[in-house]
């Protein structure tokens, strides 16, 4: 290949943490108007290769050429001056700032006396900002405030208005909804225009071979593959990614429903949803979908006691119930999934061990004491069974890639063997393999006599796994689907529906 | 509204509603109690007797901000103050050194304590804990353990005296308070502080030198404690090598009660001003109405932590 | 070091040495030690009890051939004397006493400091007038003797009354707010200032003359520190309380070494307190 | 060797491995310069002159590992030591209600603690500054302001007695770390006590009763300072209203030291233990090597700051 048409070069990358080697001599060239993908398993290295771009880690084996020039990055302003901006796979804003503050963040307009923020003209600039991607936004709503689309939305904006050489996004669609994704491809789109070159990770395939130009797939911290879109297929993909073959990746099921276990009846919670109505039976899978913003998220929450509901009812095997806390719902036999793993999700600095065991500590104690021998016992079979990748089980959580983060959290809502499981967008971040994985556990879950609540963004998902789909709109419940309704246009037509 | 948009963050006059509300009742109690106490000349005293421990609230609200803390202001006030007192003797050198000296001192122990907490990854409880000892120790040290005394009557003027009938700690004060608001509300370096300290891999990943806001913050803090120690030296007229032992608490206490978060991105100045003013009128009313030192103790602190319940609840409606 | 050779080794552990009076006792001590030949190890106990009896401690542990306590507390260094003594090393208390008997005492009543102060402005006032009264770190044993004997001697004058008696922390920066306080509560109505300390009266000075009330109101405090001397001779400061810091401290360190080399000794040493007002100022004005 | 479960796997002797080191070193020096360093005598000597600042340290470290602080520490020893004293003269009650009233005393000051700071929403450090005010007042109060003395002897034996040679000090302070070692580790509250620091959220939404796990922490942080209270009141044979300032930075400086995170959920009581016996080694040996105490505190700030450094880079090799 020619110089020139090549604007980012890798050469022989490696990277070690304590106990892990996650880069090993990654070779990959970017070539000036293309959107290349980066895929890999869980753990295999893709964030930490992007962080190191990005000047996050200096402390790496190799060589890194942009424009054919070596780059030795002092740190992230560096990055950014050489034209490299980055969509972080975990989130980074500041919670407390505002939509407008956090894309402004670091070059503010100002005067050059004092450093005074020019306020109108950052007015300006952020409604700019907001237009051209066609975010709906108020400039002026605290990042924290927002739900975990509307925060990646902004994140994608702000990554795309450094006007950059390369974008690199890392996971941008985990928890976006399929409008917004249509919204990220259009973007993609116009960068590609641009000239710009687009480093895209994700775990969702069905996108990597609609918006990118090439593939580099990775696994243990190594370059297993590199092809044009054009010339491979998904299951080729896949192959490489895992290291097997795949075969279906949603399990067959024959739909069983029993008993009614869950019912909710006018469910309401001021200013997120109102007067939502449905049951579950044991053996089922049910979707709850919407677009951003629906009040899935919401109603999980107040099913789960992490938020209190206003209006209504919540029957538990016909019993009405009043579940004020997630200690009721942990006690009436519920189990959470959370969207946000970040939040409601993990201890970040316990390890992986402790975090499954934690709101099922009962069952490897005595009494009070913690057995250390049963907890391995019960933590290994988990890990075992979602092939969670960890040097050891007592590695801090917050070291795990992001997909292995978010099994544990499966891991944890799983153990306890919740008669009814709650999962937010459950596979946020998962590699295909793992999704298999997930969805046939899910599956057996079902066939065991438990029941689902699923939400989720990821249509296919939604309708490769769902017995019915409820849908909502706006906070209220416009359609319960069954399953041969549950086709994705149909879900679409009717969460537009209002 | 371009003023004021929905940002708690630093914090508008709605959020504070719950401390004014307690600051107010407050001086009504007082004001039945001792009529001595809702006089102009009582509010000038109040103010100057919080204007040191305001100046320090204000420099910690920077740390504070960036989520840090700053445990050897008092230290800094005395060993800067005793610096200052040694250039301040009459007929040696012009006021403007031991004003210099004063808070450059000040400003030099901040950088001092900002690098060990960036470049050595020290806890800044640790690191500003051996610097209150070290300070401690150095003005121990430099003053030979006895206070200096026989200072110049210009140094003295600046703690006692008054320009328009308004003593000059206060103006000092109003100056230090006004010019952080710009600071913290207006430019870079103030939204830098707030995004420090609101989430500190997110203010690197946009490419902001958080470890040079850190060294600024803490040396903007020491440097106005070095402000404090001349103002303090002067009111009392001695360089005191025991001066200021635990203001850093009565300072740190001010911040909080002011509103600003201990972990840091939010918060303002003027919440710690508020919290500062709160402290020192209950001071100096409790001393009004002669109750017995050791109930004021049980009050005071009573009256701390309700004024804080008040706020928070008036806050969260 | 120097246990093994045949200098005398003298652990001495002193209340505060951030307190310019402890200052004096540390520095005439130590010119007493050089003439005296002897070795000091000083130790400063910061006010606390529970540390002056671990300093004591680790003098008994090192063997130190005597001990010179300069107590914090009269109840809670007594195990530090007791300790010592049942360890076989003398003690000598100085500046202030500890219940448990030490082999030597060399110092002051505290309580006479107040008697002293309060009966000098008794007589400025002709015995009637309205007093206030600033008091010490609570609980400290010379806040608690100060008190004592300001009550006490305010028992032979009815008509001087106490308005109104508030700490100051011993701090002049607290003293001269707490003055700033009372002269918005009580106006005119203040005669006199007695303050336990010369630190807290110092303070209250700045903020009389700053109101320019002071020539209305007599203000006495204890110590005789150089700033207040030099105030007493200056006519701001009307009086203070002299106590013998170096006397003291060369006293005790006498006495101590008499002790380890088997001389007579007196048990007892009672250094009188002296009013320095303007008319003897002089005499104790030390440096130039 | 499952060391540790809770914390990550450099949670166990590893981590502490730099600060071993640097006190390790800090031994060496010591009894090169001073032979009377190390001798069994002086061992059992720094290991009494630590315990009571040890006690709290423990104590506060649930507190600190649940992301709190507590700032009354030092008041509850005086309120708990004065109350203690009461109830110990000669003659008047069996021993055990003396020790039940101080101990109880502190837990139920900590109950108050954790319930202003769950059910009201204080911020820990303005909570427990009003508690630290509020229990001194309280001290001064109930003692009249006067040491509280002439005390049974068999109480003033578990300040100043020994069994088998031992001081029970230091008998206390082994009981404490052990049993504290013991709770943190391997009970579900231990674990509760990191998660909720950890990740507040998170783990009420994995059922645990965060609010009830705060209680309990300040609950037994100040119980162990009244534990503490009756061990300083017996060892100096009065109930002091006074005493225990500042002991509160103390014995966080030990936790901190010790490589506990102030920000909730990293940490250990042997790291504590750890911290406060080097601060108790560096008291004694600079006191042996009669460094002047001027000096003292700025050696020992410059070796604290240095040790901690050393810590942390070992750890992040
Ligand atoms: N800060 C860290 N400390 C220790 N190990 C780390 C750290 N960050 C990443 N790792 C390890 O490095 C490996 C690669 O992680 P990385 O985050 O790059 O994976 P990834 O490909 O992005 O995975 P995912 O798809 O789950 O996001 C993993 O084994 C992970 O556990
Ligand atoms: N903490 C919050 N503060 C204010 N508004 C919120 C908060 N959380 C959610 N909302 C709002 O409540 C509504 C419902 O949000 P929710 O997160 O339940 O949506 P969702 O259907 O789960 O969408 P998503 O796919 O983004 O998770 C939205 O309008 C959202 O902006
Ligand atoms: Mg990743
Ligand atoms: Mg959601």
């Amino acid at each position: 290949m020619e110089h020139k048409n090549c604007v980012l070069e890798l050469r022989d990358v490696s990277k070690s943490f304590p106990g892990v080697k996650a880069l090993d001599r990654v070779s990959i060239r970017f070539r000036p108007a293309t959107v290349h993908a980066l895929i890999g398993e869980n753990g295999a290295g893709k964030s930490t290769l992007m962080k190191i771009l990005m000047g996050f880690y200096t402390d790496y084996a190799g060589e890194i050429l942009l424009l054919g020039q070596r780059l030795t990055h002092a740190g992230v302003r560096q990055a950014l001056e050489a034209g490299i901006s980055m969509i972080h796979q975990e989130l980074m804003y500041v919670p407390h700032m505002t939509v407008a503050e956090n894309l402004l963040l670091g070059r503010e307009p100002a005067s050059r006396f004092l450093k005074r923020i020019d306020r109108r003209e950052a007015r300006r600039q952020t409604q700019q900002l907001l237009n051209q991607v066609g975010l709906d936004l108020e400039p002026d709503r605290l990042m924290k405030d927002l739900n975990v689309a509307e925060r990646q939305m902004v994140e994608i904006t702000k990554a795309i208005s450094y006007h950059a050489k390369i974008v690199i996004m890392d996971e941008p669609s985990s928890s976006l909804s399929q409008h917004e994704v249509e919204r990220l491809c259009g973007i993609i789109a116009q960068l590609k225009d641009r000239g710009v070159t687009v480093i895209y990770i994700s775990h969702r395939l069905e996108e990597v071979f609609r918006i990118a130009d090439e593939v580099t797939v990775l696994r243990d911290g190594r370059v297993v593959g590199a092809a044009r879109v054009s010339e491979i297929d998904a299951d080729r993909v896949i192959a490489m990614m895992v290291g097997r073959e795949l075969a279906d990746v949603f399990p067959r099921r024959t739909r069983r429903p029993g008993p009614v276990i869950l019912s909710v009846r006018n469910l309401g919670r001021k200013g997120a949803f109102h007067d939502v109505s449905f049951d579950l039976h044991r053996g089922e899978i049910v979707s709850l979908a919407g677009l951003m913003g629906a009040g899935r998220t919401e109603i999980i929450r107040c099913l789960f006691g992490l938020d209190r509901y206003d209006q209504g009812q919540i029957l538990v095997n016909g019993k009405e119930v009043p579940i004020r806390s997630p200690a009721d719902a942990l006690r009436l036999g519920l189990g959470l999934v959370s969207e946000d793993r970040q939040t409601t999700g993990l201890v970040p600095c316990l390890s992986l061990r402790a975090n499954i065991t934690l709101s099922n500590l009962d069952l490897c104690s005595w009494g009070p004491i913690v057995s250390w021998g049963r907890e391995e016992k019960l933590v290994e079979r988990m890990v075992g069974d979602l092939r969670i990748k960890s040097p050891d089980t007592r590695e801090m959580v917050a070291n795990l890639s992001g997909g292995n983060q978010q099994k544990a959290v499966l891991a944890r809502a799983l153990l306890g063997e919740p008669n009814v499981l709650l999962l937010d967008e459950p596979t946020r971040g998962i590699d295909v393999g793992a999704k298999a994985e997930i969805y046939k556990l899910m599956g057996r879950l079902a066939h065991e006599g438990k029941a689902i609540l699923m939400a989720s963004s990821e249509l296919p998902e939604v309708v490769g796994m769902s017995d019915r789909v409820i849908v909502l709109s706006s906070g209220a419940v416009t359609r319960q689907l069954d399953r041969d309704q549950a086709s994705a246009a149909n879900i679409l037509r009717n969460a537009m529906a209002n | 509204m371009p003023e004021h948009n929905i940002v708690p963050r630093d914090g508008n006059a709605m959020q504070k509603y719950g401390l004014v509300i307690a600051f107010a009742a407050i001086c009504a109690v007082l004001s039945i109690r001792s009529p001595a106490f809702l006089t102009p000349q009582n509010a000038i005293n109040v103010l100057r007797q919080i204007s040191i421990n305001a100046i320090l609230a204000v420099g910690v609200t920077y740390v504070i901000l960036t989520g840090g803390i700053d445990l050897s202001l008092g230290s800094v006030v005395a060993v800067t103050g005793v610096l200052a007192a040694t250039f301040a003797h009459p007929d040696t050198y012009p006021l403007a050194v031991p004003i210099a000296v004063g808070i450059l001192g000040g400003v030099l122990i901040g950088v001092l304590n900002g690098l060990v907490i960036t470049r050595f990854r020290v806890a800044p409880f640790i690191a500003t804990l051996g610097m209150m000892t070290i300070a401690r120790g150095g003005a121990l040290i430099l003053s030979g353990g006895r206070p200096v005394s026989n200072l110049a009557a210009s140094f003295n003027f600046i703690g006692n005296g008054s320009v328009l009938r308004i003593p000059i700690p206060i103006l000092i004060l109003a100056g230090v308070f006004l010019v952080s608001r710009f600071i913290l509300r207006r430019t870079t370096f103030g939204r830098y502080v707030y995004a420090v300290g609101g989430n500190e891999e997110a203010a690197r990943a946009s490419g902001i030198n958080t470890h040079g806001i850190k060294v600024a913050s803490y040396a903007i803090c020491a440097g106005l404690a070095g402000l404090a120690g001349i103002v303090q030296a002067s009111r009392i007229t001695t360089g005191q090598p025991n001066a200021g032992i635990s203001y850093e608490l009565d300072a740190i206490a001010a911040v909080v009660i002011g509103g600003t978060s201990l972990s840091g991105g939010i918060g303002s100045v003027t919440g710690t001003l508020l919290g500062a003013l709160l402290i020192g009128t209950l001071n100096n009313g409790l001393d009004l109405l002669n109750v017995s030192s050791y109930y004021q103790q049980v009050v005071k602190g009573l009256i701390i932590i309700g004024a804080v319940i008040l706020d928070r609840r008036k806050r969260s409606r | 070091d120097g246990s093994n050779s045949d200098r005398l080794v003298i652990g001495v552990s002193l209340l505060n040495l951030s307190n310019e009076f402890i200052v004096d006792i540390r520095e005439a001590m130590e010119a007493k030690a050089a003439e005296l030949d002897v070795t000091l190890i000083v130790t400063d106990a910061e006010r606390s009890a529970e540390k002056q009896i671990q300093q004591i401690e680790s003098f008994i542990t090192r063997r130190v051939d005597a001990i010179i306590l300069n107590p914090c507390e009269v109840e809670a260094s007594s195990p530090a004397v007791d300790k010592a003594i049942a360890a076989g090393i003398p003690v000598v208390n100085v500046n202030s006493e500890t219940r448990s008997e030490p082999t030597a005492f060399v110092g002051s009543r505290d309580e006479e400091s107040a008697e002293i102060a309060i009966k000098y402005i008794a007589e400025r006032l002709g015995g009637r007038g309205r007093l206030l009264m600033m008091t010490g770190y609570p609980g400290q044993a010379a806040e608690i003797k100060r008190t004592e004997g300001a009550r006490a001697a305010l028992r032979n004058y009815p008509d001087l009354k106490l308005i109104a008696e508030q700490t100051a922390n011993w701090s002049r920066e607290e003293g001269m707010a707490l003055m700033e306080n009372w002269l918005q509560a009580y106006r005119d109505g203040i005669d006199a200032v007695f303050a336990q300390n010369d630190e807290m009266g110092l303070g209250a000075l700045n903020a009389l003359l700053s109101a320019g009330v002071k020539d209305r109101i007599v203000l006495v405090s204890v110590d005789a520190i150089a700033d207040a001397l030099a105030a007493v001779k200056e006519g701001r400061l009307d009086a203070t309380v002299f106590q013998n810091a170096r006397g003291q401290a060369a006293t005790a360190l006498e006495t101590a070494v008499k002790i380890v080399r088997g001389q007579p000794y007196e048990k007892t040493v009672l250094i009188p307190f002296e009013l320095v007002t303007r008319q003897n100022v002089d005499r104790y004005i030390t440096q130039p």
